[in-house]
């Protein structure tokens, strides 16, 4: 275990950036989202960004590749695979976890070249959550926010005037001993203590002990047809806010745009909330909102599941509870399927 | 063999490189004109090969560069080397377009995609009833083409084929002219309304099945319009067959082709992966939601 | 997409010596679409044409695009064209790379860089055109006219003698109008009622004409060709078949305290009337307002005396549905309401009156038998003052801003009437300018102050008050003399401004025809379509579009009647092909298109859609493409693009867009 | 605001009781106080059926599609000041059936933004108790207290009128908006900035949109059957911010497209999940069709012609932009 | 070397004229043989109420440095009240363009009747002149564009 002084903290980021390029949470026009980290620039310890931390591998947008037309005649260039060198810093235990579930969708096969490498290329640095708040639920899918380490290179706890440093894996490990000069060696007492306290206010969090008994790989049957989706959709705008602040929603578009100088393709973040998300030429299979609200959360919590020896695709962030326009969210699925009991 | 720098094992089939997404370039060679909105096009890749191996029932994603990408069935069977055939319908943007094409057009290709028919397997020794209905000939014709030319491997063959009018039957010479005239194989035709000049049945293809009256002792391949489907079945287990003799294709929104995009998900399936074909008691088995 | 051609004009030297035509052509060759390109020296030679012609045909194009001069110089030519080859004329773009092109620029890199974008754009938009069918409706041979005064029996008797059949619709209970009122006519001073009486006759004896006077227009549907109107026939209480007008329960009518409308309320008549005594028809009406029966139900002594038996009670407002293929309004005029121009006296002195007042003074038929007098003590006036301008060219609320064009020329003849037969009356005439332009107007004014002494001052009054002893005060500005001046005067004639009948507003509104900010009709171009409105089939006749006199109304209402005889002599109407036209699925019933649309062409329906495979009943825009002119004002008023344009649609602009900026 | 809760649910009890209304729309309560929902209730589900401080929600959208469906009876619609403007909008555009509704006029006294508290560095919150001046707060970290003004929603800080503008019936306590700011007040105070600052600001906050579309579906005027961006013919359609571009056309348009329709209900900035100040696009509009076609705002009166679909002869040219003060 | 990569920058300049008077005011300047910049290239409409605010910010898109919309003057409408709305409209769509911070130049509307061709090529030449000194519209463009791809 290490330290660094929080008053150093700008230290630690030149250094990590010596070498790499370094994304955290910045403030920016009163929002904080993942941004590069360039000297000067000022880390943001709010306790969740208001998009998730996904787009970092799987970017809102992102070129693929370029087409050339002349006459008749086409050309196909694929776009550069990634190959930027990046560390993540201030990941909460939440968005830690959502990497491993987009994992299981884009680096299964056919694995998705792009998001591949820049998986493949970054050094996730989980930070405890030192204040959860009353939309945290990651413990009801199995997240300790207070020690994150299940799914990170390295954890990070702020804990008095210290930022303490635990490198729990390979890459971890070698990123550490790449900046073990900023770096002071620690015992893990006041760690322990943070950790500690952290676990304490989670028991108070009023929506971290609903149950997910009702859901799971095998419940399709059940709750298909469950007289509960009318009334949970009836509100539902349609629009694609929780999608687009979920760190687990993977649905995304590929399009063409005809610039002047040849045609681009690219892909970008999609909703199944979307009317024409499975609009074809002569109709959708899910015309009503209802059956589009359902299939967000039939795929989260049970379709995922059936797929991936039963994880679900939700880990409890929030962020849906706090942004959706009319208050509907993953939490009130749960609860009204059985889930506060 | 892997070109990238991972240490993967040796006879990894490496994805680093190329993305999934990336369509190869091919073109197209020979346009027919099926039916006043059916045209089947013949692709063929740049070095002259074709493109790629499929299986019969697998699709593949047909890209315009600027317009976008679709998928469609592989209509030609795997026995016919060298090219690949789409019947492609005209219903929107991206079919306007194709329609509008003309020979020598180049576009992007890739596949092949979605799970193929058992032809190798479930199907082999079996008596084979084909279904369709319109464009949904399209699929089957890729099937009925492979079992053509591995005859010694099944059964009877009983296609039943309809559509809206005798204009709109497609591939109309190869079923009159070849299909019909090959030995152990038994084509029904049918349109939905009366029509000067055809002396066929006529009536809807459910209806004209049931007239047929087929012994359940063969396994059904059905292909067509969402309703022909429904009364086809219904038809089908009305006359003795069980649900495990019955496979079908679905329809679905797909856009990346690899089970990734979300549009094609129902239940816990992927249709363009582990879809379209589905057996009846597999469908049973998913939301009702195709 | 399509088979396009292009063909590049070299128009002599017009446009190959600055645009390099061959490099234009090669240019164009990989366009998407092009499968043809060539250019030759005259396109629109016969040549040039059989050029376009064999390349149509050979090479199968389903488009082309013709890089040349002006679409306003060619379009139609290669239109033509293309028909002849079997091409929708419709598929035929036009780059002009002449006036926009060749003929600006000098440089030939510059101008050939150019026009092979401006082909480009064509080529653009040709890739999504789609054949156009211009529509065709029926035509109605039936016109109607609104209004009854001079404009319309004019355009009324000109229609019918062309052969078509019309309808005149006027509110009063006879025809005639305001020109009936009238005493004598400027610049020649015959009678008006000598030269209109026999018009009106004409009018109620002419085959083709039927009359519906004391009618109303009730509601106006339909367009151009095929209007189906709605009219009420008010009750006169008065069975017009038996009424032989011979007046006599007009004498008898024990009700007679109300105003006389015809001499401007400067007698009375009874309750039940004939408005004068040439009226056509020459049928008495009840008016219930006044009428003691309708009152209190008694009386009857009309019943009682009519030896015809046309008197009746229980008459009721009868409505007429007919449909017509072109609308006249003719609606007229009224004279300001003055009562806002008090420091003129108008309201409190019965000596101060409107020139049409004074017009029934004159009149043998008025009030005092056309003998000149003081309404106020019926004797004979010794000074008489005319106030020029009152409510018009003025910038203030109460005023018109316009010039009521009549009042010049008709104090002119007031004053000289007024000279001729009282040589003893001194007439003054306040004026601001005197406007005279009209055949023999100027000498007939030069006249009035060189023959008949009548005394000019230009310059405006300030107020007119009562004296003691009963006569008026005058006080006004001299501009040309620079001074303020008093006179003494027995009556002041006010030329009060004319504006348009209240009853447009509502015309205006069922025909969809629109007015101005002061409620004249608006004419479809102010110079060169002067006669019709902007709405198909709907003309305007007299002083409905602007202030005229006489011979100006019958002259304009000859000119409606031609237009609409022209419109009746079609058997058909092609419609306009390049008109909106909304998606359903995407239209919302908003309103916002009808809102915009200047000519009343979209109207809503309730109908089910199947919205892929969803069915719903939903409130529609519908475009009448006969009424559709094709500006497009819709399309951009609707907010989710459900309308378009064809020909101009949002797709074909945005692709031209995309090929110039590219 | 205990009062007027318990005042609505006696009354759509009482409206549903006596047949005249068939079902109600209003708010269901959450698990938080500040997370209600809006829904519909029939006699069985009335009973969650709620009115806070946090019921800044507008209904009136709801409606569109609940006229279609309503077949037979009445929707009761519990409609704030102005929401009402939202209600005649949609009325004037045909969207919904007058008829069909029954509308109860809510008083309010502006409605509160979670967001705000949270932004006072209030976190866990749990339950808040509206005193009316002052906010008591429980949160997971102990009980909190502040002002009521100072987290009012921002739509509510410039209220534009408390005026409820259609109504059959009225409940609650009329409130006055005495301390309501300049609503254009932030409108000038960009248009005060030079042509640079201004590109900067609406640079740094258009480009955190994510396109979401919380904004437009939440908004009253975007009721559109088929929005252009979603709509792949109409050449402008697009689903992403791939270039900062799209994220101004999509700005731009949406503004226009609503521009003298916009009732100024202020939802499309409460909804926006990145906190972008989009009523000031709208806002604008609304203050420069004061300045030069008189006077207007949208939903006041049922069925007026809007700004944009009317014009008078002498209109202020387009060169009156360029005429502009700063540079 | 090419001469060509040396280019010095145009401007792109788009102009919507009205088919009734402004396109054939553009008409009489070319047969007048008034120039005015190659970098205008005119879209014919049937009248500017027919000009959609998409299609210019189409045209920005697509990097276009200006966009002018020509109409008949009002009152002159072929449509009677066509450019009234047209009028409206565009106020509206620059002044949020302003707003935003676009520079309000790179915007213009003017009337151009069919008899002033000499006013055609003198807007044109104005605005053109304009456009040029207020060099490339990096504002208001989508950079795919503009990027030369190989």
């Amino acid at each position: 275990m290490y330290y660094i002084e929080k008053a150093k903290l700008s230290e630690l980021f030149s250094k990590i950036a010596e070498n790499r390029s370094l994304y955290l949470p910045v403030k920016k026009n009163g929002q904080t989202n993942f941004a590069h980290w360039e000297e000067g620039t000022e880390y943001c310890d709010d306790l969740k960004t208001v998009k998730s931390a996904k787009d970092h591998f799987f970017p809102q947008t992102e070129s693929l590749m370029h087409f050339k037309t002349e006459g008749k005649k086409i050309q196909i260039n694929q776009d550069k695979i990634p190959d930027e060198k990046t560390v993540l810093f201030g990941v909460r235990g939440c968005d830690a976890k959502s990497f491993k579930i987009l994992d299981s969708v884009f680096m299964s096969e056919p694995q998705d070249a792009f998001y591949t490498a820049r998986r493949e290329n970054s050094v996730v640095i989980t930070t405890a959550c030192s204040s959860p708040d009353e939309a945290c639920f990651c413990g009801v899918f199995g997240v300790d926010p207070a020690d994150p380490k299940a799914d990170s290179d390295v954890v990070t706890w702020f804990a008095g005037d210290k930022l303490y440093w635990e490198a729990v894996s390979e890459k971890g490990e070698a990123l550490t001993e790449e900046i073990k000069d900023v770096l002071s060696s620690s015992d893990e007492k006041e760690v322990e203590e943070e950790k500690a306290r952290i676990s304490e206010i989670t028991k108070l969090l009023p929506l971290n002990n609903m149950s997910l008994s009702a859901f799971g790989g095998d419940k399709t049957d059940a709750l298909f047809n469950a007289p509960q989706w009318d009334k949970l959709s009836e509100a539902c705008l349609g629009c694609g806010s929780c999608t687009f602040v979920c760190p687990t929603c993977q649905c995304y578009d590929v399009r063409d745009y005809n610039g002047a100088n040849g045609i681009q393709r690219y892909r970008c973040w999609d909703s199944c909330m979307f009317s024409d998300f499975t609009m074809m030429a002569h109709g959708t299979n899910r015309p009503t909102q209802k059956q589009r609200f359902r299939q967000r959360f039939m795929h989260k919590l049970v379709y995922f599941p059936a797929n991936n020896n039963g994880e679900f695709s939700c880990v409890g962030c929030g962020r849906c509870v706090a942004r959706c326009p009319i208050s509907m969210n993953i939490a009130k699925v749960i609860k009204s399927f059985g889930g506060d009991k | 063999m892997c070109s990238c720098n991972h240490d993967h094992e040796k006879d990894h089939v490496c994805s680093c490189g190329t993305d999934k997404l990336v369509p190869i370039p091919a073109v197209v060679t020979e346009i027919r004109t099926e039916t006043p909105d059916v045209k089947t096009f013949r692709v063929v890749g740049l070095d002259g090969s074709n493109c790629f191996d499929h299986k019969p029932g697998q699709c593949a994603m047909l890209t315009i560069p600027g317009v976008g990408e679709a998928m469609f069935s592989i209509t030609s069977s795997p026995t016919e080397t060298g090219y690949k055939d789409f019947s492609i319908k005209r219903c929107g943007h991206l079919t306007d377009w194709l329609h509008s094409m003309e020979v020598g057009q180049e576009i992007g290709i890739r596949g092949p995609y979605g799970n193929p028919f058992p032809v190798d397997t479930e199907f082999k020794g079996q008596n084979l009833l084909f279904i369709a209905g319109g464009i949904g000939l399209a699929p089957l014709h890729s099937v009925i083409n492979y079992v053509r030319a591995n005859r010694e491997n099944y059964g009877t063959v009983d296609i039943l084929y309809g559509s809206r009018s005798a204009d709109d039957l497609v591939d109309y010479e190869e079923i009159k002219n070849v299909w019909e005239k090959e030995d152990g194989i038994n084509v029904y035709l049918t349109i939905d309304r009366e029509q000067e000049g055809w002396d066929g049945h006529v009536g809807f293809v459910p209806s004209y099945l049931k007239e047929l009256a087929f012994e359940a002792n063969k396994t059904a391949i059905i292909c067509g319009p969402p309703i022909m489907i429904k009364f086809v079945l219904q038809a089908l287990l009305e006359m003795g067959f069980e649900k495990t003799q019955v496979y079908t294709t679905l329809e679905l929104k797909m856009k990346c082709g690899i089970g990734k995009c979300g549009r094609c998900n129902v239940g816990s399936k992927y249709v363009c992966k582990d879809g379209p074909v589905f057996r009846l008691d597999e469908l049973d088995e998913l939301p009702d939601e195709y | 997409m399509q088979r396009i051609g292009v063909f590049v004009c070299w128009c002599g030297s017009n446009i190959a010596a600055t645009v390099d035509v061959d490099a234009v052509v090669e240019a164009v060759k990989n366009e998407p679409g092009v499968c043809f390109a060539k250019n030759y020296q005259y396109m629109c030679s016969e040549a040039g044409q059989a050029l376009i012609k064999d390349a149509i045909k050979e090479h199968n194009l389903t488009g082309i695009v013709v890089c040349s001069c002006s679409p306003r110089m060619h379009e139609a030519t290669f239109r033509k064209t293309a028909e002849q080859a079997g091409l929708n004329p419709y598929m035929v773009e036009i780059a002009n790379i002449r006036e926009h092109c060749s003929w600006i620029h000098k440089d030939m890199k510059e101008a050939t860089e150019k026009a092979v974008i401006l082909a480009r754009a064509a080529i653009a938009k040709v890739n999504l055109n789609a054949p156009l069918q211009a529509g065709e409706s029926a035509v109605t041979k039936r016109a109607l006219v609104i209004g009854g005064g001079i404009a319309g029996l004019q355009s009324a008797i000109d229609i019918a003698d062309a052969g078509y059949p019309v309808d005149i619709v006027e509110k009063s209970p006879t025809i005639g109008g305001k020109m009936a009122q009238l005493d004598k006519t400027f610049p020649t001073l015959d009678c008006a009622a000598c030269i209109l009486t026999p018009k009106m006759v004409e009018a109620a004896q002419h085959p083709n004409i039927t009359l519906y006077t004391y009618s109303e227009v009730e509601e106006v549907k339909g367009f151009v060709g095929n209007f189906n109107v709605k009219i009420k026939k008010k009750a006169r209480f008065v069975d017009s078949t038996k009424c032989t007008g011979c007046a006599v329960c007009t004498a008898k009518c024990p009700s007679r305290k109300g105003g006389n409308e015809f001499n401007c309320n400067l007698d009375t008549r009874g309750a039940v009337y004939i408005p004068f005594a040439q009226a056509v028809p020459n049928v008495a009406t009840i008016d219930t307002e006044r009428c003691i029966h309708f009152k209190t139900g008694k009386c009857g002594i009309c019943q009682k005396v009519c030896s015809a038996g046309a008197i009746d009670f229980e008459q009721k407002d009868e409505f007429i549905e007919e449909k017509y293929g072109a609308i006249v309004v003719a609606t007229g005029f009224e004279i300001l309401d003055v009562t806002k121009f008090d420091e003129f006296q108008y309201t409190k002195h019965p000596d101060v009156v409107t020139s049409l007042e004074l017009e029934r003074i004159m009149n043998a038929a008025g009030p005092t038998k056309g003998t000149l007098l003081r309404m106020s003590n019926k004797e004979h006036p010794h000074d008489i003052v005319f106030i020029q301008c009152v409510g018009s060219r003025g910038n203030t609320c109460r005023d018109k801003t316009y010039c009521s064009k009549i009042c010049c020329m008709y104090t002119a003849k007031h004053a000289m009437l007024i000279r001729e037969k009282y040589p003893d009356v001194n007439v003054h005439v306040f004026y601001i300018d005197v406007r005279t332009p009209g055949k023999n107007f100027d000498e007939f004014y030069r006249r009035a102050v060189e023959q008949y002494n009548v005394d000019y001052i230009k310059g405006m009054v300030g107020k007119v008050w009562e004296k003691e002893n009963g006569r008026l005060a005058v006080q006004g500005v001299d501009l040309i003399s620079n001074r303020r001046i008093m006179l003494e005067t027995d009556m002041v004639v006010l030329a009060a401004a004319i504006q348009p009948s209240k009853g447009v507003r509502n015309i205006a509104t069922m025909l969809t025809a629109s007015i101005d900010t002061n409620d004249f009709l608006t004419e479809a171009h102010p110079k060169l379509r002067p006669v019709e409105s902007p709405t198909a089939g709907v003309f305007l006749s007299g002083v409905c579009q602007g202030p005229k006199d006489i011979p100006e109304t019958v002259s304009q209402a000859g000119a409606a009647a031609v237009k609409v005889v022209g419109l009746l002599a079609k058997d058909k109407l092609v419609t306009n092909p390049c008109t909106a036209t909304p998606n359903e699925l995407m239209c919302n019933g908003c309103s916002s298109c009808a809102r915009v649309c200047p000519y009343g062409a979209i109207d809503y329906v309730e109908k089910e859609v199947n919205d892929h495979g969803k069915r719903e009943v939903r409130r529609l825009a519908t475009v009448n493409s006969a009424l559709c002119q094709g500006c497009g004002a819709c399309t951009v008023a609707c907010p989710s693009g459900a309308m378009d344009l064809k020909g101009f649609s949002n797709r074909q602009i945005m692709a031209e867009v995309d090929a110039i900026c590219r | 605001m205990q009062k007027t809760a318990g005042l609505i649910k006696k009354r759509a009890l009482e409206l549903l009781a006596d047949g005249t209304v068939t079902k109600v729309l209003g708010w269901e309560e959450g698990d938080f106080i500040y997370d209600v929902t809006p829904a519909f209730f029939d006699k069985e589900t009335i009973d969650s059926l709620v009115f806070s401080s946090f019921c800044g929600s507008n209904l009136s959208k709801y409606l569109i599609k609940a006229c279609k469906e309503q077949t037979e009876g009445k929707i009761l619609v519990f409609l704030k000041p102005c929401d009402t403007f939202s209600f005649n909008q949609l009325l004037t555009e045909h969207r919904i059936d007058r008829e069909k509704v029954y509308v109860v006029g809510v008083e309010c006294k502006g409605m509160l933004d979670i967001e705000k508290i949270k932004a006072l560095g209030i976190n866990g919150v749990t339950k808040v108790i509206d005193n009316g001046e002052s906010l008591n707060i429980k949160t997971i970290y102990g009980e909190k207290t502040c002002e009521r003004s100072e987290v009012l929603l921002e739509k509510c800080t410039t209220c534009k009128s408390k005026e409820l503008v259609v109504f059959d019936e009225v409940l609650g306590e009329k409130a006055e908006n005495e301390n309501s700011q300049d609503r254009f007040a932030q409108v000038a105070a960009l248009e005060a900035m030079t042509t640079e600052e201004r590109y900067a600001f609406w640079q740094g906050e258009l480009s955190k949109c994510i396109r979401c579309n919380a904004c437009r579906n939440v908004c009253p005027a975007c009721s559109c059957m088929k929005c252009v961006f979603d709509n792949i013919q109409s050449g402008v359609a697009s689903k992403s911010n791939a270039d900062t571009f799209e994220e101004k056309m999509f700005h731009i348009i949406r503004a226009f497209h609503v521009a003298g329709r916009c009732t100024d209900c202020g939802e499309c900035s409460r909804v926006c999940p990145q906190g972008i100040p989009l009523h000031l696009l709208n806002r604008k509009f609304i203050k420069d069709i004061n300045e030069l076609y008189g006077d207007y705002q949208a939903g006041e009166e049922a069925g007026s012609r809007a700004p944009l679909v009317n014009f008078t002869f002498d209109d202020a040219e387009p060169s009156v932009i360029h005429e502009r003060g700063n540079s | 070397m090419p001469i060509n990569e040396n280019k010095e920058w145009k401007p792109l300049i788009v102009a919507f004229c009205c088919n009734w008077c402004s396109y054939a005011g553009a008409d009489l300047a070319g047969t007048s043989r008034l120039s005015y910049p190659a970098e205008v290239k005119i879209i014919k409409v049937p009248c500017s109420c027919r000009v959609n605010p998409m299609f210019i910010l189409k045209a920005f898109e697509r990097g276009a440095d200006g966009v002018i919309m020509c109409g008949c003057h009002p009152g002159d409408c072929h449509y009677s009240t066509g450019n009234y709305y047209a009028r409206r409209r565009m106020t509206m769509l620059f002044s949020m363009l302003d707003y935003l911070g676009i520079d309000r130049q790179r915007t213009r509307v003017e009337w151009v009747s069919a008899a002033e061709g000499q006013k055609f090529a003198a807007v044109m030449n104005d605005f053109a002149k304009t456009i040029t000194e207020l060099g490339e519209n990096v504002k208001l463009g989508d950079l795919r564009c503009k990027k030369q791809q190989d």
